[in-house]
């Protein structure tokens, strides 16, 4: 075998092999658990790091293992691929040092970050996968991995929670699997190709194509929590906060966008998707979710629950840009997929340091926290900001591609509201988080300070994660046009997707 | 090589023979015994791969006048199946009965089971499948009351009973057949074998006989008591293995002696009454409250799956569509068979930590055995048919089968089967969460948890990631 | 086809379907085990008179062993039955 | 003709007669009793169907010993076992459905008997070439017996043989793991005491016979272990607690007698390079003797095992003064 055919290989094996020694540790071994975990995350950083060279010069990674007849374990760096595999690497490095910090003396590491290197390999294998049914088993390995991670607490809310989730994914995953049996059974293995192969079908094929376009969204919304198939998301941030950054940025709900995404660009083709008028129907899903999700956080007082419903909302402009026929609404929808990440990992690293340093878990109780935490702060709203969609930051970027794609394929009519709309909403949930924050005096004592200030706000291994990430989305905005800055991947996909 | 089919056989009576005339080294004996006989059928699986199926004429006699030993793709896959479930529970029915005279007693009974499984697999000849049947029937039964127990030994006399009605069903089709056909010898049948009365008479009387004996719903009454009440090591092999071997025989003769006998109409009504047996089952599993009960009651809903597969194999054309299909009800039998194995010596380890088995007061003793509480987990993610595991590959066959031969009713039933599946699992699961003291190792108790621990994993990662093979051995072997 | 294939062939299917009835329906075990004798019986019956072939001609060995061994395999069968149906009532009287 | 047809009208007509009635009773014991005479006029149209071999087992096994065993379960009460489970009919609901099923499975069991009888009328129609049969004379002269059925038993179809005996120690085993038998009843008056000092050894005397002719003529292994275990049971009857049976271990040896023995011989065949099973023809009736002799030891072991219903206890003193 050599180096090409195993490199998708070694970038899956990074984490899943420390994840499964890890398992096997006892609960005391903290060393070699940290040990273990950053030289896995080391690792894949290098070994991605090849990747992008080797994808950018057209190199063609490709790990084939046959199954059952027909049925092959395909694993394919392409460009979309390494987006995503990069953003989850460069994440987990980043969530692995703060969850080391988070969790530093609570019971059961070894089982939690046992499931947490194995979540972030599901990703990665689903972020590889080279065909529709590999597709699948990452997917749902991905559900696996995660339910230990929700229900880690072990309170009656965590177990009931991780009950809702599986009870979405698992029901969801069953109706993609029922949808990727079908088009294997009219189409052949479905390997990922940009461009899609489902137009050479004949016409009377049509109905049923339209058939399991349907069930694939809904499988894959689930996870993406399009309305109305989300509520598992808000339920499952009882989760500990690196958990709830990791699902929200990375694994989970970015699994289902990347999911139909892929379907869209590469499985039927984006213009044969629209051919067959599935594109609209798409669009006004994500449209409601992401007007829904932005209403529903208004009214959200728990900062993690109001974080949660703006994640359903904003993971939707990836949808979005995917309906949006035509090359530049495309790289708007996928941008969107790293931007989001980076600004919802820092926003829920935020959360976290403040509910872990100040027992703080509710906006209201969020008075001053600035002059307590200034640079926790800081880079919360560097990702508010970034949110809302104010330049430079990298969330300005992401709005301004799809706009700019909705006027060109014509649709400007329903999307250019709906970005209002829900850039106003956005301001009108986190503004006031902001200004609380920065601008009321805080109360006379926190609600339970677990970290007093020494010679950081909190402890270091919980205040460089959002500070890292927070410039990164900054950089993402402000560097946008350097080479390999995601704006410039994503033009790069969306080039040989519409073969430019 | 064609010496391994007698081995087979011979080896495991010897062994019984030998635990019985040196009781006090009896179980050195019976795992000496365990690993050379999983040793002859690991050379009987490369040499079918290698050479194709093999056969043996005991007593050097012409099958006809003699009984042939015959082995091929299929075989072989469940003698190999055989041999790994029956050395990890040999293994851990080595320190399960604390008792040295127990033991003593048990080791005869348990080697000359798996004499008789092997013998079922292997035989070529409808009159000695009905004395295997017994073998089988009866040294079940003495296992699953071993120990005494009033419950236990009450659901094995109806096991018994039931069996020995299934058997005679069984030999009334026999004798229909050598009356018609003048041959017990199953090559000699597949050739001469025509659709007509006495024929299908005939299998219609073995097939009852053997529905009763595989517990197809609605003939799966008997099941649930006997599996649950029967001591760990005896559950986790008539879970995995009896049944599986009565629905081998089914296949065997469905899709093989009598193929072209088969209708549409007889396979759906099989598919029907799998479907029942998924549906029920599951639902069952979900509302007990004993954790051998739900291994129980999924094993009925398990069952079901395969026999989905008939009217979807039937449907399908015969050649490289039918044969996939075939690989996928063949994976999905082996997976469960490791898988349900491993699942039940995990209960019995808990239980007798726990002193019961009680699924609502799992909490503690679930959290102090995390890695049988891993196997339990492992052998959940093959019951419902998630990936990785064997049963993941083996459904896709069975839903794609069912969307190429357009028989959507089948796609509903396995969605819903998987999703009820999942359901009693995580039931279960959930308790393995909380704030309980954690032990410093992860396994604890080794040479009981291992066995089962090896079995779900290789039900999972095995047969899920390395089960391309299996099609290979089946054409190969054919 | 003779007279005694008839008559013997058609009496074995009634023993077995005898049996069956009570095997599948009596309340109480003895009957129900001797429902199973009468229908292996059946069976028995069945297999000797295909084995038969008419007087003075020597009738067919095989299945006069195979009924020897069914024979034998039904009293086992028998025998372990009645040993568990004694355990039960050893420990209901105990109980 | 008509004569033999009388015969088998009377035959066939009290074979059902008598299995209808010992069914139909729900007196245990005199279902018992009538099932011991059914066996016995089975054994007689076994014989009127030229099949002695048969008849004589029927007797020895069918009726003598199943009706024993039957008999001495009935006085343990034993077949009050599993009857607690069908709860008495309270409600008329379950007693009409109740009833229901009752026709329901006799029509179907109706409906059995008479495909099976159709089937079996077409399969006599089509008259199967004898080619079997034909095999087993054609290769009777190597087979070292001159009986066609023991050469079948013993020699072409002997691995039958060996599972069978396999299925005996199995089920032998499952009562001995059950626990030690229940104490026996008094023991019977003096004038069966006499009786049993002659019949015992005439018995025993028998067995030896049916062994050694069954290589040429009806008997063998199977008719021999039979009559040697009734010569058990009468003295068994006549108060002898463990009737000079041995106990424990020596018990296991003889329990496993006869599949050893086949095993060994099979083995050892396998091992000097002939096929397993495969006599060499000039030993075949010395080998397959030795392997009747042990199964014969075997069978009448395991048959009193059952019949006691447990492992033997060892006798006290009491019982044994009658000897």
């Amino acid at each position: 075998m050599n180096f090409d055919a195993t490199l998708p290989l070694l970038v899956l094996a990074s984490s899943l092999l420390p994840g499964l020694v890890i398992f096997f540790l006892r609960e005391e071994s903290h060393r070699l658990r940290t040990l273990l975990n950053l030289a896995g995350a080391g690792a894949k950083v290098i070994l991605v790091g090849i990747m992008i060279w080797g994808v950018f010069h057209q190199h063609t990674y490709l790990t084939r293992w046959t199954l059952a007849p027909g049925l092959e374990l395909v694993l394919h760096a392409d460009t979309l691929s390494v987006l995503f595999v990069s953003l989850s690497t460069v994440l987990w490095l980043v969530t692995t040092v703060y969850a080391i910090g988070y969790l530093e003396k609570s019971p059961h590491r070894s089982r939690f970050f046992g499931f947490f290197s194995l979540c972030v390999s599901a990703t990665i294998g689903l972020a590889l996968a080279g065909n529709l049914f590999t597709f699948v088993i990452f997917y749902e390995l991905l559900t696996l991995a995660t339910y230990p991670l929700i229900a880690h607490r072990g309170t009656p809310e965590a177990l009931r929670s991780a009950r809702i989730y599986l009870r979405y994914t698992l029901g969801g995953g069953a109706v993609l699997l029922t949808g990727a049996v079908w088009l294997h059974v009219i189409a052949g293995p479905n390997a990922f190709i940009e461009g899609g192969v489902l137009s050479q079908l004949p016409d009377e094929y049509h109905g049923q194509l339209k058939a399991i376009f349907l069930l694939l969204m809904i499988g894959l919304g689930v996870k993406a929590a399009l309305v109305p198939l989300h509520g598992w998301l808000p339920e499952a941030m009882v989760a500990p906060a690196p958990v709830s950054a990791l699902l929200h940025a990375v694994a989970v709900v970015k699994a289902g966008a990347f999911g139909i995404v892929r379907v869209v660009y590469d499985v039927y083709g984006v213009q044969f998707t629209s051919e067959l008028g599935l594109l609209a129907m798409l669009g006004v899903a994500a449209a409601i979710t992401i007007v829904y999700g932005s209403f529903k956080a208004l009214s959200q007082d728990n900062l993690k629950k109001r974080l949660a419903y703006s994640t359903v909302s904003q993971v939707s402009y990836i949808a979005l840009g995917t309906a949006i026929l035509g090359p530049i609404g495309t790289i708007g929808g996928i941008v969107h997929l790293v931007h989001q990440g980076i600004m919802k990992i820092t926003l829920f690293f935020a959360a976290g340091n403040y509910a872990e340093t100040l027992g703080i878990h509710n906006v209201s109780e969020m008075n001053g926290v600035g002059q307590r935490m200034p640079a926790t702060t800081l880079a919360f709203s560097i990702a508010a900001l970034g949110m809302i969609g104010i330049p430079p930051i990298a969330g300005f970027i992401s709005k301004w591609y799809l706009g700019l794609g909705a006027v060109e394929a014509g649709m400007a009519g329903w999307v250019l509201p709906v970005l209002i709309i829900s850039s106003v909403l956005n301001a009108a949930y986190f503004l006031p988080v902001l200004y609380r924050a920065w601008f009321c005096r805080p109360a006379p004592a926190w609600p339970a300070e677990h970290i007093p200030a020494a010679r950081y706000e909190t402890a270091g291994a919980l205040l460089w994660p959002p500070v890292i990430t927070a410039g990164l989305a900054l950089a993402a905005g402000l560097f946008a046009a350097a080479p390999y800055s995601p704006l410039e991947w994503a033009d790069l996909i969306a080039q040989r997707e519409y073969q430019l | 090589m064609a010496e391994t089919l007698i081995w087979l056989i011979a080896m495991p009576m010897a062994g019984a023979v030998a635990t019985l005339l040196l009781p006090r080294q009896s179980t050195p004996i019976a795992c000496v015994t365990a690993v050379a006989a999983s040793l002859v059928a690991g050379t009987l699986l490369y040499a079918v791969s290698e050479q194709g199926s093999l056969s043996y004429e005991i007593g050097g006699w012409s099958a006809g006048l003699g009984i042939a030993l015959r082995a091929d793709g299929l075989s072989a896959l469940l003698l190999m199946m055989t041999a790994l479930v029956m050395l990890a529970s040999s293994v851990y029915a080595g320190t399960y009965f604390t008792k040295a005279a127990a033991r003593a007693r048990f080791w005869p009974l348990w080697l000359l089971l798996w004499t008789s499984l092997n013998a079922l697999l292997l035989s070529g000849d409808l009159f000695n499948l009905y004395v295997t049947l017994e073998l089988l029937g009866l040294s079940a039964v003495a296992l699953a009351s071993f120990g005494g127990k009033f419950a236990a030994v009450q659901a094995a006399l109806r096991y018994l009973l039931l069996g020995l009605l299934g058997s005679m069903m069984f030999l009334a089709g026999v004798s229909l057949i050598y009356a018609g056909y003048g041959t017990l010898d199953l090559a000699t049948l597949t050739l001469a074998v025509e659709p007509e009365p006495v024929a299908w008479t005939a299998l219609a009387l073995m097939s009852a006989g053997l529905l009763l004996k595989t517990a197809l719903f609605p003939l799966h009454f008997w099941l649930p008591p006997a599996h649950a009440s029967a001591s760990a090591p005896v559950s986790a092999v008539l879970s995995a293995l009896v049944v599986k071997v009565a629905f081998y025989l089914l296949v065997r003769l469905w899709m093989d002696v009598f193929a072209d006998l088969v209708t549409p109409a007889a396979a759906g009504l099989l598919g029907v009454m799998g479907a029942a047996a998924i549906l029920w089952g599951s639902w069952q599993a979900l509302r007990t409250e004993r954790l051998k009960l739900l291994a129980a009651w999924s094993t009925v809903a398990q069952l079901g799956y395969l026999f989905l597969f008939f009217p979807v194999l039937l449907a399908l054309p015969p050649g490289p569509a039918r044969d996939t299909a075939f690989g996928g009800l063949v994976i999905l039998a082996l997976t469960h068979g490791l898988a349900k194995a491993g699942l039940f010596l995990a209960i019995g380890i808990i239980q007798q930590r726990s002193g019961h088995d009680r699924i609502n007061e799992l909490n503690g003793t679930a959290q102090r055995l995390p890695a049988t509480t891993f196997a339990i987990a492992l052998a959940g993610v093959a019951l419902i048919g998630l990936p990785p595991s064997g049963a993941f590959l083996g459904k896709w066959q069975l839903l794609a089968g069912s969307f190429a031969s357009g028989q959507w009713l089948w796609i509903l039933v396995t969605i819903a089967g998987s999703l009820l599946a999942a359901a009693y699992i995580f039931r279960v699961l959930g308790h393995a969460f909380g704030n309980q003291s954690y032990p410093r190792h992860s396994v604890t108790i080794a040479r009981e948890e291992w066995p089962a621990l090896i079995l779900t994993t290789l039900a999972v990662a095995g047969l899920g990631l390395a089960g391309a093979p299996v099609w290979n051995l089946l054409e190969s072997g054919a | 086809m003779l007279t005694a294939h008839w008559l013997y062939g058609i009496s074995g299917c009634l023993l077995l379907a005898l049996g069956l009835r009570t095997a599948l329906l009596h309340d109480m075990l003895l009957q129900r085990l001797i429902g199973i004798n009468v229908m292996g019986a059946g069976v028995f019956l069945v297999l000797i008179t295909v084995a038969y072939r008419g007087p003075g001609i020597a009738p067919d060995p095989v299945l006069h062993a195979l009924v020897l061994t069914g024979i034998v395999v039904a009293v086992s069968a028998t025998a372990l039955a009645l040993a568990l149906a004694r355990r039960l009532t050893a420990e209901q009287d105990d109980g | 003709m008509t004569a033999m047809l009388v015969l088998d009208i009377l035959l066939v007509l009290s074979l059902l007669s008598l299995a209808t009635a010992a069914l139909a009773t729900n007196d245990a014991r005199r279902s018992v009793i009538l099932f011991m005479a059914f066996g016995l006029v089975l054994a007689l149209a076994w014989g009127r169907l030229l099949a002695p071999d048969v008849a004589l087992a029927e007797a020895a096994i069918g009726a003598g010993l199943s009706g024993a065993l039957l008999l001495t379960a009935v006085r343990d009460q034993a077949h009050r076992a599993l009857r607690s489970s069908r709860k008495p009919v309270h409600e008329r609901g379950r007693a009409n459905l109740r009833v229901t099923l009752e026709w329901t499975v006799t029509l179907l069991c109706i409906a059995l008997a008479g495909l099976l009888a159709w089937a079996l009328a077409q399969a006599f129609d089509r008259a199967p070439k004898d080619t079997l049969a034909q095999a087993v004379s054609a290769n009777l002269a190597i087979s070292g017996v001159s009986n066609p059925v023991t050469a079948v038993l013993l020699n072409f179809r002997a691995y039958d043989t060996l599972l069978e005996l396999a299925v005996l120690l199995t089920a032998a085993l499952g009562i001995f793991a059950l626990g030690p038998a229940r104490p026996g009843h008094r023991a019977a008056g003096p004038v069966f005491d006499g009786l049993a000092r002659w019949l015992v050894p005439a018995l025993i005397l028998t067995a030896g016979y049916l062994l050694w002719v069954g290589a040429h003529a009806p008997g063998g292994a199977f008719q021999a272990g039979a009559t040697l275990a009734a010569a058990a049971v009468v003295l068994r009857l006549a108060g002898r607690r463990s009737v000079g049976l041995p106990t424990g271990h020596t018990l296991h040896v003889a329990m496993v007698a006869g599949v050893s023995m086949f095993l060994a011989v099979g083995l050892g065949l396998l091992v000097l390079g002939r096929p397993f099973l495969g006599y060499p023809p000039a030993w075949a009736g010395g080998l397959i003797l030795l392997i009747e002799t042990a199964a014969m030891l075997a069978i009448a072991a395991t048959l009193v095992l059952a019949f006691f219903g447990g492992r033997p206890t060892p006798a006290p003193g009491v019982a044994e003064k009658t000897s």
